[in-house]
């Protein structure tokens, strides 16, 4: 049961993976990637399950993370051609009465 | 007594597979849905069922297949984590798209194939 | 963890070579498209892709600790560098003529050939009787409990009985790091204007371009979801490495991997916050000291040990009465040293690449 | 402020010890529990000199107020993934895109970009921009244009987001 589920997921997996291959816009392969990825962590959970060792949740964690900076990383090198810039000013902003002045 | 725990773990077992099975047909469907949508912001609809609903059945079906263990708080932290992770990067996307002025197609779209494959 | 479905196992072909096989199909599918683009940055996003898929292979194959630095270097880190280093390059590659190089395919062919042929000396998928599963492989594995009582073996060779190799490693990566430092110049902002004729830019490569002089002037709310969402995470994710980082005995990771999450954290915060809002937070002079101090820490526990009468790297002399605890002690010492190497050297790198600017049009992309 | 400030920082405490307990799963062994109470000093340091532990990192004292909302958010998920997918895969699939501007009324940053994220996590509409008031959303039908759905997610975020008394 549990291979026959992950053996859907790899095939979804796949058809994303043809997707990611045509393109045709760049922002196209920006989802692909960021889809195929969200496939990446939920189908790990489930080897986890087949393989019999929870460790495979641990690395699904670090996927959900890493593949959220990537893509984040490749839109704003994408928009600004920088990653210097920055995107929010949020942060000092609550924090600026209180601890520089 | 023994019976009814036999039966309960049946059942659940039952449950799990079941939620799996429909996570999976759903992320299958997005899939599809990804490969057959005419134009970039009409994939990422597509896209998004993956991120949502067959994340959350494919997850809590294993919760339910792992019971009340740590395996089964790490997967929830999985899944929040896809939740606040995964609209995020959608809407990055799309908002960058849309910035760099990526006109998506309005109005009635009924197409029988679509035909924006000039370049791959 | 209990488990309840039978895993097929008696199926006369293994359910696992099916995934295996998908995976690797995948992944070779993944390696040609790389090979055939030319548009970098799809090719930027496919090696993030074969990281991923490598990665879930590795875990298919119980090799979770290679998986993990997979997942943490391949499909994160080296996505953000690699979008750095295009900073420095064009867009796209050149084309290569085929039928140019018929030595070149000569050589891969036989190369290949060879390859294939050596496949049949190999021993089969955890054979117990192959050579690394035999001599010392074998030693490491029954001694790893008593001498040092850890779960994970991978850590107990890595870190103990390898010990040496790997303050080799974290040397080479403190060098790499280096290498990168001078050729970027210290700070990768200040020698921009060396490379402009690189990018092949007329203008001052400061004057930065219409699109980030817009995003400048109005830093707006327009990206209020990945401010808020990049706060959140980010603490959850600096917590997410250490505990990768102090459960290196217990379960996959290390200090290898806990140093690149950690870096990646603070590079989410670059992206979203700018890299002088970054620079205040982790100073880069703090950084590089850190990419030494790591090796420092590894190194000095070696000279402790000698000091204290035993060999170089040998923990037991740490506490001769309970040589368990002196190895637990010692490894998590020099585990500290690897993070904070690791840690300090990707972000040095990073800094030294994010300083850039390249003035293109929306159209050129 | 700074007492504020304190509130956000026993409150992040207090989630990063539960994170770390979730995913160390070691409560018998002292050294990995003074290992942990270091990770959070650690990371509690780091985030104050990012200055990033607001009532936006820290979102967490309205958490009775998010499960009935995300309890409704996932009945809404449900509701338009079948729509969405029933129109994947019929064979003539017709879509009627619509790209919308929509008012927001959660004033907060949270709760702009809870709202933001709600939209894009139901299937069929994506939150694209976010400007002052408003949020443009992409429809794939138009069923989903309605905008007295969205006025009662935007309400539904604002009462999950807290925001009953002025927002900061």
């Amino acid at each position: 049961m549990i291979f026959f589920i992950s053996l859907l997921i790899t095939l979804s997996m796949a058809l994303i993976l043809a997707r990611l291959l045509r393109g045709p816009q760049l922002y196209d392969r920006v989802l692909a990637v960021n889809s195929f990825g969200t496939k990446t962590v939920l189908f790990l959970c489930l080897f986890s399950f087949l393989i019999n060792r929870p460790d495979g949740v641990d690395i699904a964690i670090l996927y959900a993370l890493m593949n959220f900076i990537g893509t984040i990383a490749i839109l704003k090198f994408f928009r600004y051609r920088s990653l210097d810039i920055a995107l929010s000013d949020m942060a000092p902003r609550e924090y600026a009465a209180g601890e520089d002045k | 007594m023994i019976e009814w725990g036999v039966w309960l773990d049946l059942a659940r077992h039952g449950l799990a597979g079941a939620m799996m099975l429909a996570g999976a047909c759903f992320m299958l469907i997005g899939s599809i849905g990804v490969l057959r949508l005419p134009d970039f912001y009409a994939r990422i609809h597509a896209a998004g069922i993956t991120d949502t609903l067959a994340t959350i059945f494919l997850l809590g079906g294993m919760v339910v297949e792992s019971g009340l263990t740590q395996t089964s708080a790490k997967l929830a932290l999985v899944g929040m984590l896809l939740f606040l992770t995964s609209p995020t990067a959608t809407h990055a996307v799309a908002n960058a798209a849309h910035k760099a002025g990526l006109k998506p197609r309005l109005g009635t779209i009924a197409p029988p194939h679509p035909r924006d494959r000039e370049d791959g | 963890m209990e488990m309840s479905f039978p895993v097929d196992m008696n199926l006369p072909i293994n359910l696992f070579t099916i995934l295996d096989m998908i995976l690797l199909s995948m992944l070779v599918v993944v390696a040609i498209a790389i090979v055939r683009l030319t548009n970098l940055f799809s090719v930027v996003m496919l090696f993030g892709v074969y990281s991923l898929l490598a990665a879930t292979w590795f875990v298919s194959l119980d090799a979770v600790d290679v998986a993990f630095t997979e997942a943490a270097v391949g499909a994160g880190i080296s996505t953000v560098l690699m979008l750095g280093a295009m900073l420095l390059t064009s867009r796209t590659a050149l084309p290569t003529t085929p039928l140019r190089h018929w030595t070149a395919l000569l050589v891969v062919t036989a190369t290949g050939v060879a390859l294939f042929y050596a496949t049949y000396d190999m021993p089969m998928f955890g054979d117990a009787n192959s050579p690394a599963n035999s001599y010392v492989g074998l030693e490491y594995m029954t001694r790893t409990i008593t001498d040092i009582s850890v779960p994970n073996v991978v850590t107990a060779v890595l870190a103990s009985y390898r010990g040496f190799d790997t303050f080799g490693e974290v040397v080479v990566v403190l060098t790499a790091g280096f290498g990168v430092m001078l050729i970027l110049g210290i700070d990768g902002a200040k020698s921009v204007s060396e490379d402009s004729e690189l990018a092949g830019e007329k203008e001052k490569p400061t004057k930065k371009s219409s699109v980030v002089a817009e995003a400048i002037k109005s830093p707006s709310n327009h990206h209020v979801v990945l401010g808020v969402i990049a706060k959140m995470l980010i603490p959850l994710i600096v917590v997410y490495a250490l505990y990768v980082h102090f459960h290196g005995d217990y379960g996959p990771g290390g200090g290898f991997q806990a140093g690149v999450i950690f870096a990646s954290a603070v590079i989410l915060y670059s992206l979203i916050f700018g890299m002088d809002e970054t620079r205040r937070a982790v100073p880069p002079g703090l950084v590089r000291f850190c990419s030494i101090l790591g090796v420092l820490i590894y190194g000095g526990l070696g000279l402790v040990t000698i000091i204290m009468g035993g060999k170089f790297l040998d923990y037991n002399m740490l506490d001769t009465h309970d040589t368990i605890h002196a190895q637990h002690v010692g490894i998590l010492i020099i585990e500290l040293g690897v993070l904070v190497t690791v840690a300090g050297v990707m972000l040095s790198i990073y800094y030294g690449f994010a300083g850039r600017y390249r003035d293109l049009k929306d159209q050129n992309w | 402020m700074r007492y504020l400030g304190v509130r956000y920082i026993i409150a992040l405490i207090i989630v990063l010890v539960t994170l770390w307990l979730v995913l160390s799963g070691y409560f018998n062994k002292p050294l990995l529990l003074w290992l942990g109470s270091a990770s959070v000093i650690f990371t509690i340091i780091l985030t104050i000199r990012m200055r990033i532990i607001d009532n936006e990192s820290v979102p967490y004292f309205n958490l009775f107020r998010m499960v009935p909302y995300l309890v409704w958010l996932v009945v809404e998920i449900w509701k338009s993934t079948i729509i969405i997918s029933a129109t994947i895969l019929r064979p003539d699939m017709v879509l009627t895109p619509r790209l919308i501007r929509v008012k927001t009324l959660p004033s907060s940053g949270f709760g702009r970009a809870l709202f933001a994220n709600s939209i894009t996590l139901t299937p069929g509409t994506v939150s694209i921009d976010l400007d002052d008031d408003e949020v443009i959303v992409h429809t794939l039908l138009k069923e989903m244009t309605n905008r007295g759905d969205f006025a009662e997610m935007a309400r539904r975020c604002a009462i999950a987001a807290g925001e009953k008394e002025p927002a900061f």
